[in-house]
């Protein structure tokens, strides 16, 4: 695998995420596997410091690398922690020999303004780190022009791609995408980019190091695309036609994606007052026979918990997308975190069947969407799908989407045909909660023929759904909705399989879930070079969890690693519940700052563990 | 006839009427109950609405029992939160005629956003709200429409603060239809909930109907009593509200640009309406009748683009019919 | 022990209920230890069925027995199921050789009319049982008598007290105190009773077997209290000065209980618009200083969530009595349930620390609000207290309650004085997140001299309140109010400990929490008469649980029964979690049809575990 | 001076503002918390209110941060949830002044539920929102308020449906203080908020307050043309709407009867003031001013029988000196 890392340091407003977003699509476009994020993104908006970060590899990647080759900066927040509240600049992130890219002007605009660059202020860590250090007056040189503040991160484009042979027209066609070729917006662009190559050229700069070998692809449809968007086209061609949601960090793409698309598909994408209110939206759409669904994060998760319990008990099929971030309450709202794994599986009041997946990639966001619903239409129950901030935020390069291959299984949801066949003349009456020998009840469109009874009800009620309090009715319908319902849905084929990699003969595992899977495989991939075989296994279907799996693994093992993003240790307490109690073999890898983990996080962490013991 | 066959009209109120009853006997929902019944079975024999069309929706509360007093498609939900799953039908197939029914705590106290939004939205359905001033179903505490001065078992000294006025809520919001009944008049009260269903938009009939077992005035004891309660000390009819308004507020010139009657159409019946709420509130009396009706304002459905020919629940999903589509949404993110 | 178990079986309005009650009271002050409850109560206000049951004794007791000595029958509804809707009719539950005491009228006045009993109807079951029938015509007699038919119970008692001997003025005197002695329906009253006892006098009827040997007691304080009245008593003791809340079943009695009592004591009772704004009324409260609670139940505490997450990260003290009762959603609101342990344990997004206390009868519910409060404000953290339905709204007889050892312990809450002498004109600033050396930081109250920058915040945040998303930041404050905060929690004495009962070395053990207690110990001491030892472990402190000692108890078993109202085996599962991992020792006794467990119930379940292994 | 010092008074702006700044250069924000600051000095400095007596509350959203930019008693809550949090200390010490801060989201759209129960309770605090049309924090998608049309990452079409609008609601609901300001100009803010804490009983402030970043129009870009926009397009102060209304929609004979100034103090003033929103919103504009004050209902603290002479969370909880009332509390359980 050969590949490097970019860093943009700059400031909210100033230009430096596009720019890199457009480096990244260029690089994919000649053949990279790119990876987007957004490293510092604070939860607000204003002219603070911002950070922007590509990793672009030669080979699939899922997440950061721990170090930086690159970094561009754009102002002082880079290096220095101005505002003394605790900040680690992000030069510390370089690693030795990095290359340092700076706006060397003297005075810089808006929204930098006041925070110029001295470079002398870093001569120690330049020595430290023995950086290579190139200054561009990236300032002067718009200014000069005539240019807008904004595209010196077009310059610095410009010279890394000069520098590490990045090919200019690739770079050149996504600007002309982005602002409209020939447009003026465009033209200054062009204008940018050049005089960064020209720049980087008349200095004789050159990254060898860094030039990736890539075979540019004749669009072979890759794609770019972060989980929440994935997630969001993989409901829709799931056949989710009604959506509904509140805005909240790290969701809101989802609701921004259906709001722009579900309408083509004759869905409707509700903006509900609050998560309450779109929890009770998609039980409604279900109820009239639409595929429906919603997403959210921790607080407006909170706020379903009465529909989610509704949903249970009422046997209606709900989707949530729930994207994580870092909590309690407020807490990181636009960080990583997966502090609601308890919630998800343990929410609610009262017993009731329920499913809880969990995605690691976009591509597997985008072809879970197809069990999900599958799964809640088959069982009737609520079913959700948990992706963590980095992994619905960031934005990964994934092999192009197929949505040939999505079969819509409704379940026992009958047309109207199959009802008047099943029911119409023969004296049969249609009772929702029916109890069968499968153990699943028919549901039905209302407003389609013979549908009149269609009754669900939150209160405990009898199989044609009228209130009911009687013991036996009361047995009955919870062996049928909760018993029988989750010895079905555990043997169901279609429940995602755990996926498995590193050396099965390794003695030291991991088990973790979503985006934590793209530092773990690589850190298994190092710490199997380095000699230290290790394996992984990744959780997909988080409940009902599959405990003879997670049984077998960890009884393979000599020590199994649980990295999660929740200081409470909320996956490796599910295992515990479910598979071995409190055991020595288990070992916890916390990570609750609302950083990402990087493959040398976790490799550090093995071996420190190594030595302690 | 099994409740499955195609619906054959006519029907008859046996057929849409479910397997008990729910409430104290002379409990004011029974009238309520009552009327509903005579509207669904219009709207079945004589407008061609198809029974499968109905849905029926409630909250939790003696008056949420509603639909299992009925044999309609429904859904009886979470206390104060069926209004929002009322919208998630009414936008997933517009084709519905959907009935919300929720009770004074449900929907004026829980349930306030909801109420307020889905007036705004002007979400196509009618809301009938079974008005008693108490929390029947937990035993009688007071609601938010309880009356100043109410002594409850969570009032022991009397209900201190004003008292929820819906009406106004509703008028200030924006809805299409605005009506108070009363539970013990059938005929009127049949009338209004029909209008109200017949109105594109968001319509809210706020019924009074008597709690008979909680709501205790002093001195007054039992079922009879508490509906003339209700008679000589609370209600006032829009007509003699409208009447005393015009004689007792306004000046003789004012008085001649008033119509004579109250006209719930008028591009004035909003401020009239409150105006008339105002007037009344100052003699301690509830306004009946319909206040206001003005469908001008395009639907929530209309708004998001869908509609009974165009209805969510019925959008084909399958993958081949889609694929064109559905390559395109994908190309779109490289 | 000695003592009897009385069903009334009646319809809701035929006053049934009050007169059982009455004749409880009486029992009580004639030296009776007593359960009351309701057997069959539907959560719906109607004219139907209801049962209501009194069991007295000679010795404490804490739930219901088996099988019912008497049943007062005021219509068909007691053996019959009118309405085939699956109900089982009450006379099942007599005992052979029971009493059937029953209004032989040939018609019946509202709510009761129509419902007469047809005793030849009954032949079957009365032989079976070997029934002792009593007809009395009660109705008749009422009418004749010019009285109202709600009084046919008193008639009924009045034959009781007869049969079983037990004294008339004890009764009288009850009656007194609930109409008014010399009230007209007081002289009602006295004559039914009256009447019923002359008519079992005339009739020769005897029950020899159900007299008991009571001491009558001059007022030793003894009470009649249910949980939630017991609680809401406890809470205002512990100096609890705002209670907002939601009126839902079974928690009501507690918001009515503070509507009738807290002003008194200068404080305010908050009847909210939802459980909502009622869990936020009680973080303001608590922001303002005072001590502040709430009480609900299942759908309700998830309308609770978000607000439970904002109090874990502000660190603001929150106390919430959770009434539990049958799930999911509305399911079955007014019976019995334990489905929301996991909801209160592991609910709410994001890692805090909490604190979840059960109790088992009312005597504790009252005491431990002592602690409750103390632990809240010591650990400035969401505390709650379980309760069940049967303990929230069953009156039990138990020793005077004493008021005067409860020990307010504010924790780390400055009065103005301490605040002064901290921080006033030495230079030191108050910060409200303060990293201190025991890992609390202060609270103070503002509105008090020098407190003008008490900033509380959902936000991730710095020491003294501010937003701050920072790594360093982020982590002393969660590692301060997480991880060393449930140390601290753990190691607090005042923390309730488990209670054990039976012989300490069985090798068969229970353990449970909440209202079990009662059933599960006489369970214990049945089968320890009949020759099978076993023991009991009542959990008090269910998080942080204590795997120390629960490891030691189930070591020390060979099979360990865990009782709970919950088809998800919430307590096992936690259990699972804490102690053992899935463990072949456990063996779930699940009881989720809304009745109560009884002794036998528990028994019959060992018996068929040991003949089925 | 160490905060915690007792406040002496006079306080500088400095003294009250918090540790930095978390708005977007050109904020409509940052001229309410000018604006504010003014308020709280001249609380402190010049009516002798106690800086300890401040106790500021937000929920979540760029304007919830306001307590952020303070020094201040305070609280940050969640999302629509502040209104509640300020009646639990408002209740638990009537002696606080209390302030809370809210969005047009936060406030009108996940948080109607308390927003309409605040004000029918009538609890003693002032409630400030920084309205923008927008969600300005999870970055502009269209919040309830977006005027019809709005353009938005929520709405790619334009917003469908009709905004809420705050003032009517507020109107209607019985508010004490209902006043509509805008960020730019800081005098007249200053003395409206000024007003609305000086006024017993719940005050509304809602406040345009722009958002230069996600608030676009067609054609207009950027801090200073979004404020031109709102003056140009948007607001119309309650003089000229009186005036405007005098002239054009009453007949002389009842423009005699009326007052040349609009008076938000009249018994009329809550009648007139939602007319005059609505004669506004005709042609496309929003009032801006005071449109009623009225203090004469009981506030939810004197309802509830606490006082700041009686806070409860002052109130003596020692078990010693309760004893008796505790016994007979228990006594009563027997
Ligand atoms: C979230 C929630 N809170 C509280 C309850 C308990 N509860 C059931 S019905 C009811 C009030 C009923 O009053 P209302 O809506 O006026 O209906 P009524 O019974 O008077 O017809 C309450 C508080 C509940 N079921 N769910
Ligand atoms: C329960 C919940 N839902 C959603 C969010 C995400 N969220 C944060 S701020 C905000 C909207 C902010 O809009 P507004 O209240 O108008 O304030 P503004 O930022 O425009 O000042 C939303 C939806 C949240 N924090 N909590
Ligand atoms: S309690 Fe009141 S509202 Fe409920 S059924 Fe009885 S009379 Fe009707
Ligand atoms: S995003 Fe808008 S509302 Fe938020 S700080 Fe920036 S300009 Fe203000
Ligand atoms: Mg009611
Ligand atoms: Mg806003």
């Amino acid at each position: 695998m050969a590949g490097f890392q970019i860093y943009g340091a700059g400031r909210a407003g100033d230009g430096t995420q596009t720019n890199i977003q457009i480096l990244g699509q260029a690089l994919k476009d000649q053949g990279a596997w790119t990876f987007m994020w957004s490293n510092e993104i604070y939860s607000n908006i204003q002219t603070r410091d911002t950070g922007f970060a590509l990793r672009a590899s030669d080979t699939p990647i899922f997440g950061p690398d721990d170090e930086f080759d690159i970094m561009e900066a754009f102002d002082a927040g880079a290096y220095s922690d101005e505002a003394n509240e605790g900040r680690i600049p992000p030069i510390t992130k370089i690693k030795t020999g990095g290359v340092f890219l700076y706006d060397s002007s003297v005075r810089l605009d808006y929204p930098n303004t006041s925070h110029e660059i001295h470079i002398e202020r870093l001569a120690e860590i330049v020595e430290a780190k023995k950086l290579r250090v190139f200054g561009i007056p990236m300032g002067e040189m718009n200014k000069a022009a005539g240019a807008v503040h904004v595209v010196r991160g077009t310059i610095a484009v410009g010279a890394i791609a000069q520098m590490a042979g990045i090919d200019k027209n690739a770079i050149l066609k996504r600007y002309a995408e982005a602002f409209g070729a020939g447009s003026n917006v465009y033209e200054i662009n062009v204008k940018a980019l050049e005089s960064g190559i020209e720049f980087a050229k008349n200095e004789g700069w050159d990254l060898p190091d860094l030039k990736l070998k890539l075979t540019p692809i004749a669009n072979d449809g890759r794609q770019i695309i972060n989980g929440d968007e994935a997630a969001a086209a993989g409901a829709i061609v799931a056949g989710c036609r009604v959506y509904a949601g509140y805005p909240i960090t790290p969701a809101s793409e989802v609701l921004e994606y259906m709001a722009e698309n579900i309408n083509r598909f004759g869905g409707a994408m509700i903006q509900a007052d609050s998560e309450m209110a779109a929890a009770h939206h998609v039980i409604g759409a279900a109820l009239s026979g639409a595929r429906s669904m919603t997403a959210t994060s921790g607080p407006g998760f909170d706020l379903m918990q009465e529909a989610i319990s509704a949903a249970g008990i009422t046997e209606t099929p709900m989707v949530i997308v729930l994207c994580t971030r870092g909590g309690p309450a407020t807490g990181l709202p636009t960080r990583q975190g997966q502090e609601e794994l308890n919630e998800a599986i343990f929410g609610s009041h009262g017993d009731f069947a329920r499913i809880v997946l969990a995605a690691s990639e976009p591509e597997d966001c985008f072809y879970v969407m197809e069990h999900i619903f599958n799964l809640a239409e088959r069982y009737q129950c609520p079913t959700f799908l948990i992706i963590d901030q980095m992994l619905a935020q960031s934005s990964y390069t994934v092999p192009e989407l197929d949505p040939s291959g999505f079969v819509v299984d409704r379940g026992k949801l009958l047309s109207p045909e199959q009802f008047a066949e099943r029911y119409n003349g023969n004296g049969k009456t249609f009772k929702r909660y029916e109890l069968t020998d499968d153990g699943i009840s028919y549901r039905a469109f209302p407003g389609t023929p013979g549908v009149t009874n269609y009754y669900s009800n939150t209160n405990e009620h009898t199989e044609d759904g009228y209130l009911s309090e009687e013991e036996v009715v009361r047995q009955q319908q919870m062996d049928k909705r909760f018993f029988q319902r989750m010895d079905l849905i555990r043997a169901d084929p279609q429940l995602p399989q755990p996926r498995y990699y590193g050396d099965s003969s390794a003695k030291i595992g991991f088990i973790s879930y979503g985006g934590t899977y793209g530092p773990i495989r690589e850190a298994v991939e190092r710490l199997g070079e380095a000699g230290t075989k290790a394996k992984f296994m990744e959780l997909r279907t988080m409940w009902p969890l599959n405990a003879e799996q997670a049984k077998a693994f960890i009884d393979s093992c000599d020590v199994v690693y649980v990295p999660e993003y929740s200081a409470g240790a909320q996956l490796r307490g599910l295992i515990q519940r479910e598979v071995t109690g409190p055991s020595p073999k288990l070992k916890s890898m916390l990570r609750y700052n609302g950083r990402n983990m990087t493959p040398g996080w976790i490799t550090s962490r093995v071996e420190e563990a190594k030595v302690g013991s | 006839m099994a409740a499955s066959d195609i619906s054959i009209t006519p029907i008859k109120r046996a057929d849409i009427t479910g397997e008990s009853a729910w409430w104290c006997v002379g409990c004011g929902d029974f009238g309520v109950n009552s009327a509903v019944q005579q509207v669904i079975m219009s709207l079945v024999n004589e407008s061609n609405v198809p029974l499968e069309n109905m849905f029926a929706l409630s909250g939790i509360g003696c008056s949420s029992k509603e639909p299992d007093m009925l044999r309609v498609n429904a859904y009886q939900g979470q206390h104060g939160r069926s209004l929002p799953v009322a919208i998630g039908v009414a936008i997933g197939n517009p084709s519905l005629k959907v009935l919300d029914f929720g009770g004074d705590g449900d929907t004026y106290a829980i349930g306030m956003e909801h109420f307020m939004h889905s007036i705004i939205r002007n979400v196509n359905i009618t809301l009938i709200i079974m008005n008693n001033q108490v929390y029947g179903l937990t035993k009688g505490q007071a609601s938010p429409t309880a009356h100043g001065g109410l002594t409850t078992i969570s009032t022991p000294e009397g209900k201190k603060g004003r008292p929820v006025n819906p009406l106004r809520l509703a008028i200030a919001g924006g809805a299409a239809f605005v009506a108070r009944g009363v539970s013990w008049q059938r005929n009127e009260l049949v009338d209004i909930i029909h209008q109200a269903v017949n109105t594109n938009g968001f319509s809210l009939v706020d019924v009074f109907s008597p709690c008979v077992t909680y709501h205790r005035e002093p001195g007054i004891r039992g079922s009879g009593p508490i509906f003339d309660w209700y008679r000589e000390n609370y209600v006032l009819d829009i007509k003699d509200a409208w009447e005393g308004m015009r004689n007792q507020v306004f000046t003789d010139e004012e008085r001649a640009q008033l119509p004579a009657e109250y006209d719930p159409t008028s591009p004035e019946a909003a401020l009239n309406g409150l105006r008339l709420i105002s007037e009344a509130s100052k003699i301690g009396r509830e306004v009946t009748g319909i206040l206001l009706k003005d469908d001008s304002q395009p639907t929530m459905a209309e708004n998001l683009g869908v509609s009974a020919d165009r209805p969510p629940a019925l959008a084909d999903v399958s993958v081949e019919n889609n694929i064109a589509g559905y390559h395109d949404l994908l190309a779109s993110m490289r």
